[in-house]
């Protein structure tokens, strides 16, 4: 490790599968700008975070990078880490301080792309829900931009809400289960699927499988996970939205090093201001754009190393997907 | 003179099963009154309806001669009627001095308890029964056997019972801790305390007992004054169900 | 009804299940009481169930094991891996024997963990809340290890029929013919108890209780498989697996029944033979007799310790197999499967009636236990309700079947 | 002839009490040994030691001559050593029989437990102790205190003991039960099993005990042939720990 | 050492807590040890420790309490809607009574909900698991409910003193003071115990033993303090401090102690205030008998029922104090808020001595308790290993420490 400034990164919960991708970017960065890596994982607890935040600082953090479990309960911490004259990155998710630097993908913007795939396989039918855990904003960030662009289809009768449910701890198998119930009350007749991201998805479409539904409805995702890809490539799952965590952590772990060094926040090379947030407060913020992925350009993704040819290609028949071939 | 206590025709029945079938027997003031019978006769049972431990299926209770509705044991307390438990029933987890005033511990002026104050009467009462007692700060589960019997007497002599029902009480007790009982017993009746004594030592009931009532598989064989029988007959009432002339048959008296 | 010494804990749940069952059918406008979902139910509820067994026997010894969501969850990574990545390339993909090994290595993987931790609580005296809270913590963190956090699909197709599903529903005739064993062997069981009874001049039932005892017993198995067979499989796999076969399709569809589910069949198959083990062999004695007074049990020459952590290695392999049945299920390894599976599992023996004190529970009890959670579960969301309401309404409903058990209970004894 | 048992210089001390302190007491075959002393001396303790129950700070147990470790009650009944516990020791949750035969249950050819067997076997041992006793498919929980007293006393004799402590096995007991255990005493002794007897009922002592052994505050006052002294010498050994002439002092004996 | 009479349980646990402590500062190069590190040690466990001191109660009397996290939960959504939303529309914004409003409801809801739960437990039987799961799938819930979901914030300024922080901080003065009332009376009441025990003639600890505890006690409340004080203000707070009180920043900077925190100061008095009433009153007399035996203290004519939902109502409006001071510290109320704290307070108990088979536990060690499980998660964190294997040790220290503590206990014994 190098003898440069330490940074400590506060992750919200490490059990999703993205998080690691995040981490080794963060890290491979910090090692190149001469830092040190630091990190604590507050198990979905914004309690815990807070506490987190404490020791990262105690343990002479000079910039922080946070992955708030909760917007609103970060700020003390945040605060604290400021008052210290500790620069923070909100990593990921939205932290409306102006003190702070703000880099992310947008989620509602990744709930609209993840409509707008299902809408183009299925324009008009019996749409179902399947949403994140009740206790993530995220979850409703999601679920607001997939509304977005629903709304009109729905409005205009082509599109029916037959069914949605939050899934607690954004687990795969509570998603089934509640898939399950769902194609029990419709009697199947459900023409397509909006899950939350890739964990979920699957529970959906394991639940699809049991019904031979599998492959004939459209179910989206996010966070492009192997297993998910996989099932693109299969024909079970129809997108998923690729938010290139590598970027992202690269950015992070780059910007914290020069906030560390003292630049201003506005000094950040692709800094913005924007004010979009809910409080509408003005923020410099840097936005990378997520990708939809399908079946028709898979190869992006492969092309990218995001994940190796073998682990999504599995036991696709050769010739069906061109990206396998 | 009305009696202390009069139980009038008490049944339970445990699944099914009758433990207590009838029942009736009285006290009178200073007076003791032995309760015998076979192992499972339903000696403790009875007496527990009394204490408060269970309720009746059926059956009326007097104390001094008005109906009392006895729900729980803080209304058997409320009556004066205290009991020493074959189960002994103590807390093992606190001391000696911590059972004893269960329930009616000593507070100071703010409220607080006072160990001090409980510990000083705790040893005195002991001291009494038991004069080899020294463990007053072990929680009573690393106590012997009489030992654990002694404290469970001592809280209930404590207390100025009006009426005291002793089941088994000298059951793990020592030669001069038995001793020690009887003289107990012979003080509480002279101060008119009524006492129900259940008992397996036909010798220390004929000793102690101004009458017997006999139970037989969950009914009453029969009662009588010490002085109008034998051990012997006694011994018949227990064993075979036979109630001799001197007393007072019950229902479960058996056909002569 | 006394005749008929039915246990009273048992009819007191049934009538809370049946209870539960009809008012969500009615709420639902009938859609509860189908076929098809209560055959979805009794393979929701097949993972639960399994580990209800072995949490009896851990809470009946006065034993408490929070971990098992955390086994099931470091368990099932390890066969997914296992049969993913490196049983394929050892004997290649879709290899025959790739299921039955994974869930051996899965059973033995769980038992061995449960035992590791059986032997911290029985022979150094640690407390086994503190012992499986501990676990909970490393098998979850060891669970996002084996893959770091990846989560890994597809499983071996053989692998994936213990999970239901279609293709893990046995057909309308494997059932039957389970039935009908099933039938027989409650008839020759409880003839032989009798005639021994009998035999040695104890009271028995009067025969024609015993009668209606063995026929409501059977009408149940029967009933269960009817139900089981009256769900078809959905006409488009139908017509495939027709056209696979080179039928035609015929004019009016093809009613193909699934029949049981191979999950639900391993539960049953589990239930009995923890029944056997709590109620009729040395072992299961042992367990209650620690239960009812641990110092009596080892004054009496009962090797207390050795039972216990044997109890925890059961609960163990256990685990390891609902690991199977979930990952099989799901037909993905995931890191988080399994969170706060402890606690369905440990109230799915309570509501059965289990005592926290230690002492007291049946593995049947257990088993509709964890049927009474997932129909409070899986009816919520045929109900449609807001999933934060849906936990405020179950709350309310779990207790008041807790309490209407308890009270049925004590009106009957 | 070789003891069946001799404890030598035997110590065990709780928290920093004495409860036994260097006691030394044996037992021939076909021989009852009573071993008295108040309550609290440390005769349970003592017994406890021997059972495997506790384990000796210090001291030497013999069987048949040889010096064995006895760690826990396995241990003690591969010696053929069976205990009937003050305390009872019942699991309160399954049924007599089931207590009966706890750690050596019959089983069927395919290993299940053979119920009906043991029923049956208990029903013929608890008929010869209790012939009032009907109860055997409650847990023992239901039973009264002296029909869980059969139910212990029913597993200890059940198995072919060839040393058999009883530590006060007739205090809950009625007069008919407690002459049924004498007669047993008397048979098993003449079978040459030897037999450790706590008791605190010094008739009964003289009637079955061929020695006795005091303990007064941890200490053995002495051992003594019952035809060598009195009961009142016997009484004094106990309260008094004044040890009599035709006695052989042990180190708890009042200095005269 | 037996001559000072300490109670084992404590002594044992003490140890081991040190060792985790020296660990932990050797593995993080000094990092630990330091007045900072300890002054937000003692802020983060504050509200896990009042309420562990609650479930202590609970524990001794047989029971459980799984809803303290989901009760935390919602009295927090509702104490902070409250003093976000309602109250400043009937008395404006930052109105001084505020806080205090909030504070008295938030305890009289959270004693409310759990008095309601202990009635059900204790007056219609049902089992303490059942209900209080029961209550955290109600309350989670109703956190939920309260604004759908939304965190709400900012909280009440002087509401928020009750989280820490640098306003929720007393000072080095205020602290000095607390201590040597503190001190004085420890020396008070040892002084009073002991004249009391000699006036009585009972046997107490030699003088030379009593002036050492007595010194020991002092010692530990004196250095508390001191590291307290020993713990400055962050130069950019102080500046800004001094400049709006029209001060000079001097040339070396400025050391404006933090002195001790809010909530640690609350929930020392709760450990106090709990201690008392569990040690030396009669309802704490009837917890730890009933928790010893149900049956005997009733038949000695304490009111178990009672006794036993004031238990509960207690633990809730310990919950009620903690969601106050969680939602301060946090300045934000989220439903999320507790998630799991039913585990690490239980957690705490259990590794204070507390046994679930009831009847034994002190609040004290409870709260030793706490302040284990928070040096490990934090601990944890200042030695940056990766964050699963994190908690893998975590799991693995906690048994560990349980162990030690059980092992030295039996050898002091
Ligand atoms: N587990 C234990 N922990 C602490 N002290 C104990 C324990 N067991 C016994 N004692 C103490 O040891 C002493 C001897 O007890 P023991 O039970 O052997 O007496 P005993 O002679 O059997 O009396 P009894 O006639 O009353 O049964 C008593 O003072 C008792 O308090
Ligand atoms: N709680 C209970 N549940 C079921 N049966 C019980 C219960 N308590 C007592 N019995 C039964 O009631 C009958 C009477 O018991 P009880 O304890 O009154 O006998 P007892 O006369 O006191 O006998 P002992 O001399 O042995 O103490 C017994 O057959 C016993 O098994
Ligand atoms: O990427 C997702 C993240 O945005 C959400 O907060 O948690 C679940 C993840 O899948
Ligand atoms: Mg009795
Ligand atoms: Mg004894």
């Amino acid at each position: 490790q190098g003898r440069g400034p330490v940074v400590g990164v506060s992750w919200s919960n490490f059990q999703e599968e993205r998080w690691k991708t995040d981490e080794a970017a963060i890290q491979a960065a910090l090692r190149a700008g001469g830092g040190s890596y630091l990190s604590a994982d507050a198990q979905s607890s914004p309690g815990k975070q807070l506490t987190d935040i404490e020791s990262l600082l105690a343990r002479g953090a000079k910039a922080l990078i946070v992955l708030a479990q909760d917007a609103a309960a970060i700020r003390p911490g945040v605060q604290k880490a400021i008052d210290e004259g500790v620069p923070v990155v909100a990593y990921d998710r939205l932290i409306e301080m102006p003190e702070v630097f703000y880099l992310t993908f947008d989620n509602v913007e990744v709930g609209r792309m993840m409509a707008r795939a299902i809408l183009a396989q299925k324009p008009q039918g019996n749409y179902a829900f399947i949403k994140g855990s009740s206790s993530d904003p995220n979850a409703d960030f999601l679920f607001r931009g997939s509304m977005e662009v629903l709304k009109p289809h729905i409005d205009a009768g082509r599109i029916r809400n037959v069914g949605e449910a939050y899934t607690d701890g954004w687990l795969p198998a509570n998603a089934q289960r509640n898939m399950e119930q769902m194609l029990t009350r419709n009697n199947n007749r459900i023409d397509a699927v909006v899950a939350a991201n890739d964990g979920t998805a699957g529970g959906a479409i394991a639940a699809l499988a049991a019904q031979g539904m599998a492959g004939s409805v459209p179910v989206s995702g996010q966070d492009a996970d192997r297993a998910a890809l996989n099932r693109i490539a299969q024909g079970t799952q129809t997108v998923t939205i690729w938010k290139d965590a590598r970027d992202l952590g690269k950015a992070a772990a780059e910007i914290a090093l020069r906030l560390a060094g003292g630049a201003r926040l506005a000094q950040v090379p692709g800094a913005t201001s924007w004010n979009e947030g809910p409080q509408k407060r003005a923020m410099t913020a840097r936005f990378l754009a997520p990708v939809p992925v399908t079946r028709d350009n898979l190869g992006v993704i492969l092309q990218a190393g995001w994940a190796p040819k073998e682990a999504v290609c599995q036991g696709v028949p050769a010739g069906r997907v061109a990206a396998c071939n | 003179m009305t009696p202390l206590v009069e139980m009038r025709g008490i049944s339970i029945a445990f699944g099914g099963i009758k433990a207590v079938d009838g029942v009736s027997i009285d006290l009178m003031p200073g007076e003791v009154v032995a309760l015998l019978g076979h192992n499972g006769a339903g000696k403790s049972t009875l007496i527990k309806i009394l204490s408060g431990a269970y309720r009746a299926d059926a059956g009326e209770i007097r104390v001094r001669g008005e109906t009392v509705e006895i729900a729980s044991p803080r209304d058997a307390k409320r009556f004066g009627i205290e009991t020493i438990y074959q189960t002994l029933a103590l807390a093992d987890n606190v001391d000696a001095a911590a059972n004893i005033f269960l329930g009616r511990e000593i507070v100071t002026r703010w409220g607080m308890l006072d160990d001090a104050a409980m510990e000083a009467e705790t040893r005195k009462v002991m001291a009494r029964l038991n004069p080899h007692f020294v463990r007053f700060s072990e929680p009573v589960r690393a106590l012997s056997g009489g030992q654990r019997q002694s404290v469970a007497i001592a809280r209930a002599i404590h207390f100025n019972a009006r009426i005291l029902i002793m089941d088994e009480p000298t059951a793990a007790l020592g030669p001069a801790e038995t001793a020690q009982v009887g003289e107990l017993v012979k003080q509480l009746k002279a101060q008119g305390i009524g006492i129900f004594l259940i008992s397996h030592d036909i010798h220390d009931v004929f000793d102690l007992a101004d009458r017997v009532s006999v139970m037989k598989n969950g009914r009453l064989v029969g009662t009588a004054r010490t002085a109008d029988v034998t051990k012997d007959e006694v011994l018949g009432m227990i064993i075979l169900g036979k109630c001799p002339p001197g007393a007072q048959p019950g229902p479960g008296a058996m056909a002569a | 009804m006394r005749r008929l010494e039915l246990d009273p804990r048992l009819v007191g749940m049934l009538v809370a299940l049946a209870l539960i069952w009809v008012g969500f059918d009615l709420l639902s406008g009938g859609a509860f009481l189908t076929p098809r979902n209560l055959w979805n139910l009794s393979v929701q509820t097949a993972s639960i169930g399994i580990m209800a067994c072995g949490m009896v026997l851990v809470i009946v010894t006065r034993n408490i094991d929070l971990s098992v969501g955390a086994i099931l969850g470091f368990v099932g990574m390890v066969v997914g891996v296992l049969q993913a990545r490196w049983l394929p390339e050892i004997i290649g993909l879709e290899h025959p024997a790739t299921a039955f090994i994974a869930v051996a290595c899965g059973i033995a993987l769980g038992g061995a963990i449960g035992l590791f931790q059986g032997t911290l609580v029985a022979f150094l005296g640690i407390p086994s809340f503190i012992v499986t809270l501990g676990g909970l913590l490393v098998w979850r963190g060891g669970a996002w290890w084996v893959t770091q956090g990846q989560t890994v699909a597809p499983m071996d197709g053989r692998f994936r029929m213990l999970g239901g599903g279609i293709l893990g529903a046995v057909g309308a005739t494997a059932s039957w013919i389970l039935a009908g064993l099933g039938c027989a062997a409650i008839i020759l069981a409880m003839l032989l108890a009798r005639r021994r009874r009998l035999s040695f001049g104890f009271p028995a039932r009067p025969a024609w209780a015993q009668g209606v005892v063995m026929g409501l017993s059977c009408a149940a198995v029967l009933g269960a498989v009817a139900v089981a067979n009256a769900y078809p499989i959905p006409v488009g796999v139908a017509r495939r697996m027709a056209e696979a076969q080179g039928l035609t399709w015929p004019e009016g569809g093809l009613f193909i029944p699934h029949g049981l589910a191979l999950p639900v069949i391993v539960a049953i198959g589990v239930g009995i033979g923890m029944t056997v083990l709590a109620t009729r062999t040395r072992f299961g004695r042992y367990v209650f007799a620690i239960g009812g007074n641990p110092e009596a049990a080892e004054l009496s020459g009962v090797n207390t310790r050795r039972t216990v952590a044997l109890v925890f290695g059961l609960m163990g392999a256990l685990a390891g197999l609902s690991a199977c049945i979930a990952t099989a299920r799901l037909n993905a390894a995931t890191n988080a499967a399994g969170t706060l599976d402890e606690l369905y599992v440990i109230a799915a023996a309570v509501i059965g009636g289990t005592s926290l004190a230690g002492g007291l529970g049946t593995v049947a009890g257990a088993m509709l236990g964890a049927l009474v959670m997932q129909s409070l579960q899986s009816g919520m969301v045929l109900l449609g309700v807001d999933t934060p309401l849906q936990n405020i309404v179950v709350g309310l409903v779990l207790v008041f079947a807790v309490w209407l058990d308890g009270a049925w209970r004590r009106r009957l004894a």
